[in-house]
């Protein structure tokens, strides 16, 4: 008998008897003999909960957590108030499948409503979707998307968009044909969008390009919309800090067909990388493109406001193989703890952390001007993210930093061989006045 | 009970807040002056509230769901099975839950141990050699697969594009052959509600990449000509794809990769009870014979005498489907559950859900339409043939059911089945919950007969009635805005 | 929804598990052989679930139940108010939720500064000088003062055993206090729902070792010559008492101790937001002037230059009320709460609280009758009396809210006022919520004249309908037994 | 504007208007102005979330966490299987009041009316209440009732009763007039009945004896019985480990009146003492003696089955101070977590665990008896707790070992002079065989 599976014996050969068959052995008779496994698993033994526990426990203490951390690039954590696990992870939530029958399903349904209006309101856009897998994803569906609505195959993809990022885009359009063209950035750290222009053509797609970019500094996405539309392109934006959108103009502001990104930053744990919550908005134009699931508004039968999954022939169970996506399963829960943090924190909340963020990114920027050794490699404007230069070699460093329990952000020659001696550095509402000193203090003496 | 909950925008009164701002000694800057022309005043209507309004509203909105943790949700194709709570409390360890994924590996050996120790179990589990934990769903791991057999092919420099799909799959199979640059080609099933072997064979050539087949099937029936379609596929050059959302039928008994799989996802969030979220995240592994190892996305996580790295040099890989390493949270669930149940309790798991699948089979029979005969394994398909001469339709035996306090199962899937009622017990239902079941099925068949109305009208007792489904995508309301306050 | 849950005991099916015991090395002991004569067999009826079975449980039963998170909960005197979240987090770290209380106080220092920390802040909001955190409860904190007092007199020589209690006083008061060893003797309240201080000065005695005094009292009024009444009783040799049950409507206002208060419990589960569980646990800190530190029940927590220690060596103590040093769990949550909200914060919350109850004293005064007039601090009484003439009485009222989604006010308390309806919205509740609320109230005033019955059956959309509470008490079935089933 | 408060100051001055006062100090114009507040308080300013968790958390490292702990004497620490909590802190539970109005609470209910039947189960008695603020006041309300039900005022004591306890039933009997007689113990650990029965008389009002005892000694509570009814008094069983009760005579079957004790042990927090849960169970003939609430089954107008709080009037809200006690607020979510607990153990769990313990207890008893220099003080049988004695004293062995991070249980010397050698040793499922040799290992070294 196992804690998790409530039939007794005398149930199995009550039910056995009434299926007709005479052993567990027989009910597996559709399975020909040959095929069968004939020895155990070689898993374990179960174990009861303490026993599990135990194991999980060393396991975690295998992890060690640093002292100081000013790593984001992609995942960034955020400090979640407490009801946000709480309520996502009420049964209801939780425990609950796709929202396939709305009658018993409200709750899912509303909240993902009101996700989609939050991901519309932050990012300037019309229409939103139920969520991606993550930032990475999205962005290569939303070059799929672009293809759809214009029929062309050139992507051209800011340099300064996260690597990961591109390297999805490319793995997504290994079989379908497409040019993906990347751009290089400025000294400021922004994208070159001369040289965008001297290589854009009539089979321009869209253009792809993140603000904060890769290396903190905000982009100019007002002028990738304006060279996009000359060439009846699409442009794209990518978000992958969307905390920044409560300071920082919105795509839809910026004249943007299209936005995604990743939303971990609100309220997502950074769990090593997954669940996250990738997002997608567009102009209503696009929204028969659009991949994954819409949530609509409608009435029932007495009138009252309800919500259902709709404009449903954009999907895969309905359209197969012509489906705008092959998505199902999305992120609905991390959506739901979005939803929540964003409720929490509100128009003011939200808009006091960023300038926080901002604030904290600021004193990191002046503390590492006034430093002996190190400059600031990028100078546009930014937001919590910036990237520092260091003397030497930027991965020893690093790790030296490691062994007094820092984690000096993310020595960026893995990506970008020319930044050899750069450290992308995060600060976020965590980082108190002193990590920041005691950072650049010792980033500051390694030279001497 | 409040059954009308506001919207969010709705309930937000200027000035109202629900957080306070960190402290810090750093000066606090003006962003209009930092951020310059990139500056952004406000988002208007974004929600004003406290927080205990913000913990009413998701309260009062949790009640509208129905979930498994209330009763039977006997969804096909779902399995939507108990999901232990143990597993929450391990993927919430702050180690885990607070670790970044750039960090250098000696800080992380504790998540890349989960990670390959789940590997290692799938393995064990599925008969495959290698596994791949990044991609985030089924679908996803679909899209892998397909991207992997591609790159295969075209590393023997073979142009095979075509992929055969039978037309009982799962919607995110065609599409997602499709989203990978494959075409579709649909393969019939036959009488006996399998992938028929005749038809197979006249649509293989040099051009197909790999059938793509389900195993259970979505009838919930097991493809027992798998070997011989396993031998035609490979003796034409083509790989075989096995679609693993069914595997919890299997666990124990039989595994892929012993009749001839290359390539198979299975649904963490399904086999291996990671809950489901209202939609999400799941975790859609793929896992592959050693012949197509070297395609994996990177990273890969490499074992060098118990030390864990993270490879990414690896020449013919696909890349990368997503960024980071795939949905940790729900490997350390899955871990949690593999350590829970072992070897034995996976044996327990596919006896107790083929068992309990085949007790509704034969109940239900009774009054219901079974469109397949004979022993079926982790679900059954049935139809709405029998209630047809009194107007009752699936979908209203499937909203009256709600009115009895049960989730319907799925309804209209598989397309092959006309008014098909998919039904998935799971082996977590007790003998009363599916005998419960039973009765209800019979009181609507009953009704269906003596007061068709009260079923074509269901549901009846939910917070909200019948939704208008045509209304909303004819002319859509995707959000809210300002102007509707 | 499902609206019927069967007992656990009717669930159980003899053979399954919800449990594995924990794996060991030692040798598995007989219990038999080892207890002898002592050894038991078998708990038989002992319910038989699996887990997945025990948490549909739990979790359909609490769908039977009301809670604040859901709306309002006005039940007067009650000081319903939102419990916040992170107080439930803190209280649940491992640190403070594992820590042993024999360990010794080097290992603990956290743990008694949490405590030492209430302590300094409820001197601070109080006025008083001193604090005990032992008691588990308001009434065991009343008790806790009784005996402090008796034991402060007895040191003095004074043979002091009478206890005067207003007749508007909560039945914990004269329980406690008979409960201590203490005769109870009641003192009327004037017209103006005050304790009337002619009553008083005439039951003063040299017998009389207290008053015991609620402020504000459980009408909702601020006791204006509490100066007048705690000098006359100290004139008298007697003790002030206060049950500070109430202190939510003063935070930041009016100090106990500023106006003659010798002894005080406050309700942490009330006024410092701990969150009341469907009965507790409480937490009954009780404060005292610096002439009965002496009695406090020990140990008592000395910090010296910041290291602390429990103090055990305290000859005149009353001695221990409970094991250990309170309910710790609730003063960590308490903690949490003062440091939320800090001085400013408390200010806010009696600020907001009066201001709610006045609101829907205002309000509710056009359909209802208030039972005595004027500014209310942080509740207000109704009566039935306009609803008489159609024989809608304040039991009916309060049922028929909950067909409105409302959980009823305290009903008949205090015993002074006839058919009281006890309103106490406390300052968690929005203004939209107190509108609906007076929005039901109104349209139930129309029902008691247009449509009484409705209100007399009520309530008629709850999970269970009104319970036959007489045939309880008469035939008590107080258990299941094994032959119910 | 703070955050757990609603309304905003347009609403306050709207709602001030309504109420007809001018301001919020008219507001509050009952409170004579010579008693007001002039000045703020002294509580610091409020904190946001993320500051609250740093204090916290600062506060919670300043506790030190040992890495093997023994002790137990009336606080037990478990393994609590994750659901517990979990299911427990759902808002339905635990933002519920006191279940007054049963239509709208009977979750609360039904799980006490569960709770009370598995008390009686474990107590094998007829009737038990919702429950008890703790262990020690229950066993001093138990003498109340004793006194209510025969009116006399002698009690006797088990000295091997804990010595908390004894200290409560002190206090509370302080003004009573009651007379309250220790009896002590045998060399083998059990109390001495027969200097009991010498000093018992027609005054004796009841016998009060725990079992397992302080010294984890089985107690002959049938031995008890029988001379408290020889006297025409009660017999009180006291139980503060209840999972002994899983393999252990029940006091029903050894013919107790009432059971009285702490059910901390079921799946509540060891968290420094409380909150904890205690019960009372009795025999029938009592119950209109007995303290605290309790949850009566009966119908609805429909006839279907529901629960409501019943036999008030022996409660304080309606007798005052003919009450049969002053108790209101109980432990109602911590009596909710142990029917949780109990239903998830079950009755094979519950058993399995007991034994597991028990067979803990037994390695250490038997590798205590091999050991150099230590020896068992008490030999009769026991269950999960054992006292041990060392050839010196106590105390300081004690600290010896918690500078190597072990909390070797209990050095008694405090509570019973006499035992100022000895040790208090408690053993459960998360204690390890290594963790048991370590210890004595380290106790037997003590005096080399
Ligand atoms: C048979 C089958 N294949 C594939 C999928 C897709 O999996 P996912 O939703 O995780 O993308 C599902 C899930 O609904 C399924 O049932
Ligand atoms: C005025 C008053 N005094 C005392 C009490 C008793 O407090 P407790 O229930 O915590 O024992 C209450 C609680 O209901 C109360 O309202």
């Amino acid at each position: 008998m196992h804690r998790y599976i409530p039939l007794t014996e005398t149930e199995k050969q009550q039910m056995l008897r009434a299926v007709g068959v005479s052993s567990m052995e027989d009910l597996f008779a559709s399975i020909p003999a040959s095929l069968r496994l004939k020895r155990p698993l070689c898993l374990p033994e179960p174990l009861g909960e303490l026993d599990v526990e135990r194991r999980m426990t060393e396991l975690e203490r295998q992890n060690v957590e640093p002292r100081l951390c000013f790593l984001g690039a992609g995942a960034y954590y955020h400090h979640i108030p407490a009801h946000v696990g709480q309520l996502a992870s009420r049964s209801e939530f939780l425990t609950a499948y796709t929202p396939y029958q709305p009658e018993v399903s409200q709750g899912t349904l509303q909240a993902i409503f009101e996700f989609q209006t939050m991901i519309c309101q932050l990012t300037g856009l019309d229409v939103a979707n139920a969520s991606m897998y993550d930032g990475a994803s999205a962005t290569a569906e939303a070059m799929l998307m672009a293809n759809r609505a214009n029929g062309r195959g050139t992507f051209l993809l800011a340099r300064s968009l996260h690597p990961e990022y591109r390297q999805v885009c490319r793995t997504y359009a290994a079989n379908l044909g497409f040019k993906l063209v990347e751009t290089g950035s400025t000294p400021q750290g922004t994208t070159d969008l001369d040289a965008a222009a001297a290589t854009a053509g009539p089979d321009l797609a869209a253009i792809i390009m993140q603000s904060p970019n890769f290396f903190g500094c905000l982009e100019d996405w007002s002028a990738a919309s304006a060279l996009a539309k000359k060439h009846g392109a699409l442009s794209i934006a990518v978000v992958a800090e969307p905390l920044s959108l409560a300071i920082a103009k919105s795509p839809g502001e910026c004249g943007c067909d299209i936005a995604v990104g990743e939303a971990q930053s609100f309220g997502v744990p950074i769990s090593f990388g997954g669940p996250y919550l990738g997002f997608m908005a567009a102009l209503d134009k696009h929204v028969r493109n659009m991949p994954g699931r819409l949530v609509g508004q409608t009435v029932d039968r007495n009138g009252r406001r309800g919500f259902v999954l709709t404009l449903a022939t954009r999907e895969q169970h309905i359209r197969r193989e012509k489906a705008t996506s092959n998505i199902c399963t999305n992120e609905g829960l991390c959506a739901l703890m979005a939803t929540i943090y964003l409720a929490t924190l509100g128009r003011h909340g939200l808009r006091d952390l960023a300038v926080l963020n901002l604030s904290l990114a600021s004193y990191a920027r002046k503390t590492i001007a006034a430093s002996k050794t190190l400059r600031l490699r990028f100078h546009a404007a930014g937001f919590n993210e910036l990237v520092v230069e260091l003397r030497g070699p930027a991965a020893p460093a690093h790790r030296k930093l490691l062994d007094k329990g820092i984690v000096a952000g993310l020595p960026l020659g893995g990506f970008y061989p020319e930044l050899s001696r750069c450290l992308l550095l995060y600060v976020q509402e965590t980082t108190r006045k002193e990590d920041i000193d005691e950072l650049v203090h010792e980033l500051d003496g390694l030279d001497s | 009970m409040r059954i009308e909950e506001k919207l969010i925008f709705e309930k937000s009164r200027a000035g109202r807040v629900g957080y306070a701002v960190p402290s810090t000694t750093v000066d606090p800057v003006d962003p209009s002056a930092a951020l310059g022309p990139y500056y952004r005043e406000d988002i208007p209507g974004f929600p004003e509230l406290s927080e205990p309004e913000v913990i009413r509203h998701f309260v009062n909105l949790s009640k509208l769901n129905y979930s498994i943790d209330e009763g039977m949700y006997p969804l096909g194709s779902c399995t939507m099975k108990y999901n232990p709570k143990i597993n929450e409390k391990m993927a919430a360890k702050e180690g885990f839950a607070g670790a970044h994924p750039y960090w250098p590996p000696e800080l992380v050996q504790g998540c890349l141990r989960v990670m390959k120790e789940v590997e290692y179990g799938l393995c064990d589990i599925s008969g495959l050699d290698a596994f791949s934990l990044q991609p985030a769903a089924g679908a996803h791991g679909e899209l892998t697969g397909m991207l992997m057999i591609r790159a295969y092919h075209k590393s023997r420099d073979e142009n095979r594009d075509i992929v055969l799909i039978p037309d009982s799959a799962h919607g995110t199979n065609p599409s997602s052959a499709h989203i990978g640059g494959l075409k579709v080609q649909q393969i019939a099933s036959n009488a006996r509600g399998r992938l028929d072997v005749e038809s197979l064979r006249k649509h293989l050539s040099p051009k197909v990449a790999a059938l793509m087949i389900t195993n259970p099937n979505t009838l919930g029936l097991f493809e027992d000509e798998i070997g011989r379609i396993a031998e035609l596929l490979h003796a034409a050059g083509a790989q075989l794809y096995m679609d693993g959302a069914n595997m919890n039928a299997l666990l124990g008994k039989v595994r892929p990769g012993d009749f001839g799989v290359d390539v198979l996802h299975i649904n963490l969030h399904k086999t291996f009870s990671t809950p489901h979220g209202g939609g999400g995240p799941g975790s859609g592994p793929v896992g592959v014979k050693t012949h197509l190892e070297p395609f994996l996305p990177v990273p890969v996580i490499v074992d060098e005498a118990g030390r864990l790295r993270l490879d990414y040099s690896r020449p013919e890989s696909i890349g990368r489907v997503r960024a980071f390493y795939g949905n940790f949270g729900m490997v350390v669930r899955a871990y949690t559950y593999i350590l829970s149940l072992g070897s034995e309790g996976m044996s327990a798991i596919s006896e107790a859900a083929v068992l309990n699948a085949n007790y509704l089979r034969v109940k239900l029979m009774e009054r219901y339409h079974l469109a397949y005969e004979g022993l079926c394994m982790h679900e059954s398909v049935f139809t709405d043939k029998r209630q047809a001469a009194s107007g009752v339709t699936t979908m209203n035996i499937a909203k009256r059911l709600m009115d009895y306090g049960f989730h319907p199962p799925t309804v209209y899937f598989p397309l092959i089945v006309s008014g098909a009622l998919m039904i998935e017990p799971t082996e977590s239902e007790p003998l009363e919950e599916l005998d419960r079941f039973v009765a209800v099925m019979n009181t609507i068949a009953d009704e269906a007969q003596t007061n068709p109305d009260i079923v074509k009208n269901a549901p009846h007792t939910t917070p909200i009635l019948r939704l208008d489904e045509t209304r909303a995508a004819r002319t859509p309301v995707l959000r809210w805005r300002p102007e509707n306050r």
